[in-house]
Formats: structure tokens, C-alpha cells, sequence
């Protein structure tokens, strides 16, 4: 059955593309939890593909690309990199959820196939995997970025944080609650709530009564906009301060005015006063119909380094893919489809110019950008 | 103090919502004997239909509104218990337990794969608007979710116990072979109770939306606490789901700002083991006569 | 044992157990191993559920129970051997426990409990970071090495598998067949009736419920190993339902039943990956289609057929009793 | 002193405003058929379910040649020697009549260990084939208990009945619904248990005719309490038993 079906898809590709393929698994969370993450990310690198493809392929050879669904079951995940890497794939793009990639990364090390995910855990890059590259720094490079915030531009003594309580959320309270006691702040209020969580009457009513110069606010999209609905509904004064999910275009458009004021390090934005990264978003859009996210822009530009760091290497070689990318600059100038100039250490973690950002009638607006992080 | 009220009121507010998704529970129960284990999805749907009238046929919300609703009682209601709910009555329970579990993942994958896995706005019925009563912050919507609530559940009272249909689908569901030889239709009424669940379900959806916004997976939780209130407050009594509801809605609030986030899931829940250990009728339940 | 056409049929599928990984890639191992995994899992929720008809949400609850211990205690070096029955048996404690609201309440009543129970182990999981990781889980627990059998190796690990999967059936079906199994069939059909014929049913209703928690705890037990990192999400309330859903669409109340209800559960996503997006759908319409036109199951399905092909009275009866066992 | 085989003791059971039973008490002496009759709703289930442990009497007592079994559970008085049927059919529908059987008596052979790893039928085939023979269903033997008809499911509850060889055995309406034939040999069937093996009955039964014709003793139930007891032919022609009937 599995042949017959692998067989089938491998014919329908066949008559697409020349005979020489280079093969590229995505394996993503096209189901479940995670599919708006899931399916962005696999957006962005299906565009990226099309683009690559019709410009001649990687050294001259066509992409062939099979997309693997991992229900957002970690295991399941698992299951599919041995899938991707039995199937011979060059290079698997993903997974998104950290839960996930911390599960499979290690069947990608150990068949030595790069790994290009869109997890932002820290941990992730803390393992010595040299197999394994981010797409957008962990949560332990961009949440730092924020301490010089509270310190001096909102000079906070005592500040709050309301987090999301799954991996991704701890992650970045973990760090946070690190940084405030390096910088000699102290955390008054610890609120987590659940993925998928509805109600933020209560956390919110904590946030008012707990008397903090800033919150730090770190849920995923659209918890941000629940919670910044209700912010407003029980008139929060409280400087709010995030990540990325806080005041991306989707939390603008779900929680309206309510997003007004909101502050955030983004280390990825289709709002950013970048041409490239508007032309891309006006590209993502006209193909799919909707706007991309931080997730879409992930997707394209690891797909793009597939492409541009192969080619420097001049041969498909995933050896020395995985060498070549560690300490790797990929300067914008000349890599135009990076976007912005993308960095990776011996880690495989990623460092990138960022953008504070703060929502103005309903605009995200760049107020300032954050140098690369050495 | 100040924050306690707040939280109360934030409590009733959700909580009436949880009502009107619990009450709809406990009708299918005393009709149908089964669970739905889709009622949260029940509840996410009509969002989308209203958001397609908007989007896609260029309705105004009005219009757009009725024609949520109208769809919801031809799927939810009618087709529901034609396709589903009848050829399963005589395998027993579990069957259409599985079975509404698998219409739950239907109604999601639907809606993620041909509207959009990402949540999408929802305009709000009620207008934005608060008073700040010294620190207590009582806002339009909150109000008016108690409001209608209340106002559905007492019309939904008045209707089983004073119109002759609402008697006829008393007596069909308490006991649909005495009712029969009495005259009634048995089976209509027992349509008719689904249908009332639909036309529920959808109102707890437009007046739910504008706050947890419309996505896909948006029932889930809901039709969890959705579930535990009915079994806290009485599965077979409606005031017993608007008990249940609020009770969950004010607990939940509580335990949330005064004893822990992490464990908040855990209160509803231990509180339903609680209930069906000691009191399995539920708090405003009558007891069910067991048959030896 | 009888050379019956039984028999000859088991010593098949063994076989068939035996020889399908090889020369198969990772992922078919890796997929066929969790299979049987599920399988075992799926196998307890069946005694508790197809031939006791005490509904459980609780399954995955069980293998968590059962993976998290291995991996507590395997990862402070103890041996595999030594925590799988400590695994084992902490479930069946706790099975016992849960079986207690099982006493007073029944139908639905209990599956809320056991859905309820299923989530508080999820949340204390998550929140207890001291002990489990919280929501990070744990990573890097040891395959067993058993000295002359080292199971790191995939295919290694697989035939580990099927070994204590074999033993396990073996088991199950001496508790199936043996008056215990009886009892919890009477149970399950008709309780009072069983009561005055001098069942003691609150006994029997909580060893139903225990074997089969321990049974999850056992599959949990090689979870571990098998993935070498678990995290609470991974035993949330979706995978009980999950574990139902492969005993109710292999066939409740059949002994293999619940083998092919995981094999379609676990295989049908991939089967279906052609249809891309829509192979959830599929999957929910099948699933709908199968209760309402064969609320059996699969194994109930093929036993109607084979009862029309097979019109000889002897070989159906034959067939009868070794389905149902 | 030698105690009757059952003896009942002022058993009262009230549910809500009725009172379904009401001081009823009797002896049961070994050996006999006892009748237990009396008009729709005059507490005979009811009565027999606070005698076979289902409910529990709001007072009064019941004991078992001399020791008291109260508020027993329905199993425990099973293992006693207490066997009883059903008004409705209760036979266990998806297992073969052999194993209804078997079940019927398996509880009280061996303990719980060996019943798990010993002898798979708990050594009770035999007797079981032979009940059933004695029932007259042995052709039925290996079919699932739900496809045989009515009055074949009411001869296979009997059976189970005294599987486990109980010294007292309360048939609830045996003879409901079942065709003339059935009856002729279900009456003889527990005539020959009676006499053979000196099984004490106590018989709920609407059937007047095989009542009368297979007790030798009726007590008469109305609203709850005894209004006549003695021989069938002293209940015939008993004006206050004629009235309840009528009354109803």
C-alpha cells in the first residue's frame, strides 16, 4: 500500500519536473494545534520552492518536495524525519513546535541529514546537534533583547510576566525571569495560563492589582489578542511589552484598538521598514490569499539558504551543508532572498538584526532596530 | 474587594455562556440518552457561517446572522439527528459517543481546510463600552451576556412548561413509551429538542465569538466545560446548566486570581468527581430512578 | 495446544510479525513497533471496555503513569526489567483506585471521571517540573541491553517488542478465556444478572479496570524506550480518545480487534496522505460510517462476511470462537 | 431447635409516598413450593428483591436457617445457596448457553487464583452439559444465549438458577410468556428438583393454573401485606384473596 502510493506521488512529480530531483521533506504540523504555525511555515517554503524551481533549481537540478503532517504529535514526528530520511531526503524543513523538533532532531543527527527547523526553544540549539538550524533565534537571543527595554527605556523596578504554560511559553519566562534578576528587577507577578486559553478576566485582574511598572507579555497570537481585548476592558494602564506574538499583524487584526500601545521585540516582521521582507509579504499574499507571519517569512528564507549555501558548496553533500552553515553570514546584498542578513553559529543558532516594534493605530511600527546579537 | 467583584462578574459573564452550551447538553441527554461530545464544535460553527454570509455572499451581519442560524438548525439540529443520532439510538451509547466524537473532528477539519486554520475577528452584537464603578469595571458585554442569558433561559423554561410542544417534549423525553400511547409524537418532539439545541448553540456561538474569536479548535475547550457544567449543575434540569455554568464560570475565575494558574483546569474538574461520587444527580438534579 | 486451523492462523501472523521489517526502512520499524505498542495499550483498554463495558477515558492517563516511571527510573540507571514492573504495577494501583468511582457510577458517568482523571494527570505533568520536566519532558532514556541482546538498534527494538507483546497476548488470553474472563463478559452483559448468580462485581468490575490500566502502563513502558523522550502532551486527553477509537473500530469485545483498530489508526493517516489535507476528514467519515453500518468493527465486519462466504456450519463456529476467544 | 429454611421478620420497604411492602412476615420450611401471588403492584418484586439482597428492607430481617442475611449483597446470598430468575429475561446474550451456564456456577468453585490460571471452564462442563440436558436445550448448546427463542431463555435462566445446586431457589413469574409445551416442561422440570434433590421454591406467579397446580403452600399479597395464606384449595375459595383480585 505504502509503495503503491509513493509510487503514484513519485509519477505525478515525475512528469513535473526533469528526472534529477533534489529532495526536500517538509515535515510540519499541518494538523492539530499547531497548524497555523504548521502551515505558514510550509507556505513560506513552498513559495520559496517555486521561486527556486523556476529559476533553475539548485545547481541546475528541479526541487522535488514532499509535505509530511505530524498531526502536532511529537511522536508521530518522529516517525516522519525517519520517514523523510528513509526516503532519501536532502535537507527536512521543520518542525515548528519545539516539542516536536526536540523529539525528531535527533533521528536527522544521527542519519546526518540538516535539519532546518522553525522551533524557537532554547534548548534546541543547546544539545550539540550540528545538524540543526533555526530559522529565527530561540527564545534565550530575543527575550535579553528586551531587558535594556525594561531598564532604561521604561526604567522598571518591578515588573510582571503572563506567559503561556507549554514549552514555548516557559521557555521565554524562563529566560525572562533569568534576565530581570541579572538586571536587578524584580518579578512581582508570575501568571501563567493555558494554550488555547479563553478567559484572561482573572489574569488580567491580577495584572491591575499586582502594581508593576511593565508586564511582559509572552502567549502565542491569539491569546495575545484575547488577552489584549480584555486589558483594555478592565482599562490595564500597565505598559505592555512582548516577543513577536504580541503585536503581529494577526493579533492586530483580532484584537482591534485593543493592540494600541503594545510593545515588541520582533526579530522577523512583514511590518518591518524592509523592502524585501513588504515585497515578500505582497508576494505571500497575492499567492495564498492571506497574509504571511513570522512563521511564512521562516519558511522562505531556510528554504532560500538550502538553495544559496549548496550552491556555495557546489555539490549535495549534506556533510558539508551542516560544516558550511555553522559560522555562516549570509549577507543580504548578495543574497537577496535571505531578506535580511541571517548569521549562524557553531550551534546552529541564528543571529539576525531585530526590530522593536510598538502598535500605533493599528499599525506595527519599527521604532528602533536591534543590532544582530554576537 | 474591588477585585473580587470584578472577578465574580467576569465569572457570571463567561459562565452564562457555559450555560447556554450546557444547556443544550442536558435537552439531548433527556431526549437521546447520549452524550454530544460535539457540542463545543456546535458551538464554534455558527461563527463561520455567519463569517461566510459576511465574507463570501456579502450579507450584513443582520441577514448574515439569520442565515448562521438558519444553517445551524438544518445541520446541527435536523440533519444531525436524522443522519447521526437516529440510525445510532439502537447501538447503544458508546456508538454515537465515538461517533459525535468523530463529527467534532469533522466540523473542525471542515472549517480549518476551507475557511482558515487561523482565528479569525468576529464583529461583536453588543457595543464596546464600560463603567468604572470605583475600580470595578463593569463593561456592556459582560452585562448583556447575563442578560440574555437569563432572558433564554427563562423563555426556554416557560416554553417547556407552559406551551403544550414544551410539555409534549417533557413527557417524550421522560419517558417516550408513555408518551406515545398518550398521543404524542414522540420522534417529532424529539427532533425538535435537537433543533432547540441548535438554535442555543448558535447563540451561545454569536455571543461567545466576538470574545474567543472563530477558529477551528475554539470548541474544544468549551464543550469540556460546557459538559462539566451541565453534570455539576443536573443533567436533566435546565436551571441545574445555568447553575453549573455560572458555578464554573465564577470557580474558575477565583481559583485563577486567588489560588493557582497552573492547577485552574484541575478545579472543574475535581469539583465533577466530586459531584458524581457524592451527588451524581448534580447539585439541582433530581435523582434518576434506577430500574432493578 | 491443538493443531486447530486456529492455531495455524496465529503461527501466521507471527510469522508475518517476524518477517515484516525486514528490509524495510526506519520509518516502517519505527511505525510497526508502535503499533504493536498501541496495540497493547489498545488490548487493556479492550478487556476493561469490549468485555467488561466500562468505558475508559483514561488509557493514555495509564501510559503515562507506566512511561513516566520507566523514565524516571531508567534514567537514574535502573534496568529496564526492574522499572517496566514497577511501571506495571503503580498502574495497576491506580487503576484500582479509579476503578473505585467505577463502583458507584456507571456508563457515561464513568467515562467523565476517567476524562477528568486523564486531564489532572496531564496538568500535574506539566506543572511538576521538579519531577517530570514539565512541559519540556524528559529525553535521553536508555533502549534495555539485555547483554547478548542489545535492543538500541531499531530492528532490535522491534523484535523486543514483539516478544513482550507476545507474552502479553499470551496473558490476555489466558485472563480472557479463564472464569475471569467470563465474569467480566457477564459483567458486561448483564451486571444484575451476573451479581445473583454469586459474581462479586465490584471485585471483578475493579480488576477489569486495573488490568486494563496496568495494560497501559505496560505500553507506556515501551513508549519510552521506543521514542526516548516524553512530554505531557503527548498523553493528553486527544490520545485516549484515540486508544477508543482503535477498539471500537477494530471491534470491542474481539481479542484482535483492537491489533486492527491500531494498525488502521496508525496507518490510515499515512494510507491517506495522499489526499493531503483531507485525510482527517476521511478518516472522521469512515469512522462515522463504520459505526452506524458496523457498529462491531472491522473484526465484526469480517466475521459477517466470512459467516456468508463460509456457509459450512462447522468452519464458522470455528472461525466464531477464534475471533472472539 | 431447627430453624426454617427462610424466615421472614416484619420486612418493610417504602419508596416516596408508597409503601411497597409492609411488615410482611413468613417462614419457608424446607422442601416446600412456596406460592407467592396477588394482584399487579402489591410489592411481590419488590419483596423479593429486599429477600435476594438488591434492596435494602427499611426494617425487618431475613434470615437463612437461622442466621441472618440482611442486607447481604446479591452475591453473597448467592454463595449461600440462594438461586433466583428474573421477571424479565436475564440471560447473558452474546455468550453460548453453555457458558450462561458455566458462569451460573463457576463462583462457587475454587478461589479467585485458581479461577484466573486454573481450568479455563473451572472443571464445570460436564454439570453444565448435564443441566441443560436436564432443561432439554442440550442442542442449543454452542448458540449465543440472544438468538434462542423466549420460552428456550426463560428454561436457560432456570437453569442457571441451579447451576451452583442451591438449597433455595425464588423464581420470579417463571411461567410469563411461555407457550403451553414450554410450561408443561418447565413445571415438570422443577417438580423433579423438588422431589430429587428436595430444592425448596418460592414461586411469584400470575399463572393461577400452574400456581395452583404446583404449590403446595400460597401466601397472598395485597398492597403490601399478607391477607391470606395456606393451600391452594383454602386460597381458592378465600372471599377476602377474591376480593383484593377484584378489588384491583
Amino acid at each position: 500500500m505504502f509503495k503503491q502510493i509513493a509510487g503514484a506521488s513519485a509519477l505525478m512529480l515525475a512528469m513535473a519536473s526533469p528526472v534529477h530531483a533534489v529532495d526536500i521533506a517538509i515535515v510540519a504540523e499541518l494538523s492539530g494545534g499547531g497548524a497555523p504555525a504548521g502551515t505558514q511555515y510550509r507556505d513560506g517554503i513552498m513559495l520559496a520552492i517555486e521561486e527556486i524551481n523556476a529559476s533553475g533549481g539548485i545547481l541546475g537540478e528541479k526541487i522535488k518536495v514532499t509535505q509530511h503532517d505530524t498531526q502536532t504529535d511529537p511522536q508521530i514526528s518522529k516517525g516522519l524525519v525517519t520517514k523523510a530520511i528513509d526516503d532519501g531526503a536532502y535537507v527536512i524543513m521543520g518542525t515548528v513546535y519545539s516539542s516536536s523538533t526536540i523529539v525528531n532532531m535527533f533521528e536527522a543527527m544521527n542519519a546526518g541529514v540538516p535539519q532546518i527547523v522553525g522551533a524557537e526553544a532554547p534548548n534546541i540549539t543547546q544539545k550539540g546537534n550540528p545538524y540543526v538550524f533555526r530559522t529565527a533565534y530561540g527564545a534565550h537571543r530575543g527575550v535579553p533583547s528586551l531587558t535594556g527595554y525594561f531598564r532604561d527605556n521604561l526604567k522598571a523596578k518591578k515588573v510582571a510576566v503572563t506567559w503561556v504554560n507549554n514549552e514555548f511559553g516557559k521557555g521565554g519566562h524562563d529566560v525572562f525571569v533569568a534576565e530581570m534578576k541579572k538586571a536587578g528587577i524584580n518579578v512581582i507577578a508570575d501568571i501563567p495560563s493555558e494554550a488555547g486559553a479563553a478567559d484572561f478576566a482573572a489574569d488580567v485582574s491580577r495584572l491591575k492589582s499586582a502594581g508593576a511598572d511593565a508586564v511582559f507579555v509572552y502567549l502565542h497570537e491569539e491569546e495575545s489578542a484575547r488577552f489584549l481585548k480584555e486589558a483594555k476592558k478592565q482599562g490595564l494602564k500597565t505598559p505592555l511589552v512582548g516577543e513577536v506574538t504580541l503585536t503581529g499583524q494577526k493579533v492586530i487584526d483580532l484584537a482591534g484598538d485593543a493592540a494600541n500601545g503594545a510593545v515588541a521585540h520582533v526579530g522577523l516582521t512583514a511590518q518591518a521598514n524592509v523592502k524585501s521582507i513588504q515585497d515578500f509579504g505582497k508576494k505571500f499574499s497575492a499567492k495564498y490569499g492571506h497574509q504571511t507571519d513570522h512563521n511564512g517569512i521562516k519558511g522562505y528564507i531556510g528554504m532560500w539558504a538550502v538553495k544559496y549555501v549548496t550552491e556555495m558548496n557546489g555539490a549535495f553533500d549534506q556533510k558539508k551543508f551542516a560544516d558550511k552553515m555553522h559560522g555562516l553570514c549570509l549577507d543580504v546584498n548578495k543574497h537577496p532572498n535571505m531578506l535580511l542578513t541571517t548569521c549562524w553559529d557553531k550551534d546552529g543558532e541564528l543571529a539576525r538584526e531585530s526590530f522593536m516594534v510598538e502598535v500605533q493605530n493599528g499599525k506595527q511600527v519599527v521604532t528602533t532596530t536591534v543590532a544582530a546579537a554576537k | 474587594m474591588e477585585q473580587l467583584i470584578q472577578v465574580v462578574l467576569s465569572g457570571l459573564a463567561t459562565g452564562s455562556i457555559y450555560a447556554l452550551a450546557a444547556i443544550g447538553f442536558t435537552l439531548i441527554w433527556q431526549a437521546a440518552q447520549t452524550v454530544n461530545f460535539a457540542q463545543g464544535e456546535f458551538v464554534m460553527l455558527p461563527a463561520f457561517f455567519v463569517l461566510i454570509g459576511i465574507n463570501f455572499l456579502g450579507m450584513p451581519l443582520w441577514l448574515a446572522m439569520l442565515f448562521g442560524l438558519a444553517l445551524s438548525v438544518l445541520i446541527l439540529g435536523v440533519a444531525f439527528k436524522r443522519i447521526l443520532v437516529d440510525p445510532l439510538l439502537s447501538h447503544g451509547g458508546l456508538s454515537l459517543i465515538i461517533a459525535t466524537m468523530a463529527v467534532a473532528i469533522l466540523m473542525k477539519e471542515l472549517v480549518k481546510e476551507f475557511y482558515s486554520a487561523e482565528a479569525q475577528p468576529y464583529p461583536a452584537l453588543v457595543p464596546q463600552g464600560a463603567w468604572d464603578l470605583s475600580g470595578v469595571i463593569i463593561s456592556l458585554q459582560d452585562i448583556s451576556h447575563l442578560i440574555i442569558c437569563f432572558v433564554v433561559i427563562v423563555g426556554l423554561t416557560l416554553f417547556l412548561d407552559k406551551t403544550k410542544v414544551g410539555r409534549c417534549m417533557q413527557a417524550a423525553a421522560q419517558n417516550a413509551a408513555v408518551a406515545e400511547i398518550l398521543g404524542v409524537n414522540v420522534k417529532r418532539m424529539i427532533l425538535y429538542t435537537f433543533v432547540v439545541n441548535a438554535v442555543l448553540a448558535t447563540l451561545a456561538s454569536f455571543l461567545i465569538t466576538p470574545v474567543y474569536l472563530a477558529k477551528f479548535s475554539s470548541g474544544e475547550y468549551l464543550g469540556l466545560i460546557a459538559f462539566i457544567a451541565a453534570i455539576v449543575g443536573g443533567f436533566n434540569q435546565v436551571r441545574g446548566a445555568l447553575a453549573g455554568g455560572l458555578l464554573i464560570g465564577v470557580l474558575d475565575n477565583i481559583t485563577a486570581t486567588y489560588i493557582t494558574a497552573e492547577y485552574r483546569q484541575a478545579i472543574p474538574l475535581l469539583l465533577l468527581i466530586a459531584v458524581i461520587l457524592f451527588k451524581p444527580e448534580g447539585i439541582l438534579g433530581k435523582p434518576e430512578g434506577r430500574a432493578v | 495446544m491443538k493443531f486447530t486451523k486456529r492455531n495455524l492462523w496465529l503461527l501466521i501472523g507471527l510469522a508475518l510479525l517476524i518477517l515484516a521489517p525486514i528490509g524495510q526502512g526506519r520509518y516502517i520499524v519505527y511505525t510497526l513497533t508502535s503499533w504493536l505498542v498501541f496495540s497493547i495499550a489498545a488490548m487493556g483498554l479492550n478487556l476493561t471496555l469490549g468485555y467488561a463495558g466500562q468505558i475508559s477515558l483514561a488509557q493514555s492517563a495509564f501510559m503515562a503513569v507506566g512511561a513516566y516511571i520507566t523514565a524516571l527510573l531508567t534514567l537514574n540507571g535502573i534496568h529496564w526489567i526492574v522499572a517496566m514492573p514497577i511501571a506495571v504495577l503503580s498502574s495497576f494501583v491506580l487503576g484500582l483506585l479509579i476503578g473505585f468511582p467505577a463502583l458507584r457510577v456507571k456508563g457515561h458517568f464513568l467515562a467523565f471521571v476517567t476524562l477528568a482523571f486523564t486531564t489532572l494527570v496531564f496538568l500535574v505533568l506539566r506543572n511538576e517540573d521538579w519531577l517530570t520536566g514539565g512541559p519540556y519532558g524528559l529525553s535521553g532514556m536508555p533502549r534495555p541491553d539485555f547483554g547478548l541482546f542489545n535492543t538500541g538498534k531499531n530492528i532490535n527494538f522491534y523484535y523486543f517488542t514483539v516478544f513482550i507483546f507476545v507474552i502479553f497476548s499470551l496473558l490476555m488470553y489466558q485472563i480472557v478465556r479463564s472464569p475471569w474472563g467470563r465474569a467480566f463478559k457477564g459483567l458486561r452483559e448483564n451486571e444484575i444478572r451476573a451479581e445473583s448468580l454469586g459474581v462479586n462485581t465490584r471485585r471483578i468490575t475493579l480488576l477489569a479496570f486495573a488490568i486494563g490500566s496496568a495494560a497501559g502502563g505496560l505500553a507506556g513502558s515501551l513508549m519510552t524506550p521506543l521514542v526516548q523522550f516524553i512530554e505531557p502532551g503527548s498523553f493528553a486527553l486527544l490520545h485516549s480518545l484515540r486508544i477508543l477509537l482503535m477498539v471500537i473500530v477494530g471491534g470491542a469485545g474481539f481479542f484482535f480487534g483492537p491489533v486492527v483498530g491500531a494498525g488502521v489508526v496508525i496507518m490510515l493517516p499515512e494510507v491517506l496522505r495522499f489526499t493531503e489535507g483531507y485525510y482527517l476528514m476521511i478518516y472522521a467519515v469512515t469512522v462515522v460510517v463504520l459505526i452506524i453500518f458496523c457498529p462491531k468493527g472491522l473484526v465484526g465486519l469480517g466475521e459477517i462476511i466470512s459467516r456468508k462466504i463460509l456457509k459450512k456450519k462447522e468452519v464458522r463456529k470455528d472461525f466464531e470462537q477464534g475471533a472472539k476467544l | 431447635m431447627t430453624h426454617p429454611l427462610l424466615s421472614v421478620r416484619s420486612v418493610s420497604k417504602r419508596f416516596g409516598n408508597i409503601q411497597a411492602v409492609n411488615d410482611v412476615s413468613f417462614d419457608v420450611q424446607q422442601g416446600e413450593i412456596l406460592g407467592l401471588i396477588g394482584p399487579n403492584g402489591s410489592g411481590k418484586s419488590t419483596l423479593f428483591n429486599c429477600l435476594l439482597g438488591q434492596y435494602q428492607p427499611d426494617s425487618g430481617s431475613v434470615a437463612l436457617k437461622g442466621s441472618n442475611i440482611t442486607g447481604k449483597s446479591p452475591s453473597e446470598l448467592n454463595l449461600l445457596g440462594i438461586g433466583r430468575t428474573f421477571q424479565q429475561l436475564s440471560v447473558f446474550p452474546e455468550m453460548t448457553v453453555i457458558d450462561n451456564v458455566i458462569l451460573a456456577g463457576q463462583e462457587h468453585s475454587g478461589s479467585m487464583i485458581s479461577r484466573l490460571f486454573g481450568s479455563p471452564d473451572a472443571g464445570l462442563t460436564k454439570a453444565a452439559e448435564k443441566l441443560i440436558g436436564f432443561f432439554k436445550i442440550s442442542h442449543l448448546r454452542d448458540e449465543p444465549a440472544g438468538s434462542l427463542s423466549y420460552g428456550q431463555q426463560k428454561l436457560l435462566d432456570a437453569a442457571m438458577a441451579f447451576m451452583a445446586e442451591p438449597s433455595l431457589v425464588l423464581l420470579d413469574e417463571p411461567a410469563g410468556g411461555v407457550n403451553l409445551t414450554m410450561l408443561g416442561n418447565l413445571k415438570e422440570r422443577l417438580q423433579a428438583f423438588n422431589s430429587e434433590f428436595g430444592t425448596t421454591f418460592v414461586v411469584i406467579e400470575h399463572n393461577m393454573e400452574f400456581v395452583m397446580s404446583l404449590c403446595s403452600r400460597i401466601i397472598v399479597l395485597a398492597e403490601g401485606s399478607v391477607i391470606a395464606e395456606g393451600t391452594p384449595e383454602e386460597i381458592r375459595s378465600n372471599q377476602t384473596v377474591i376480593d383484593a383480585y377484584l378489588g384491583a
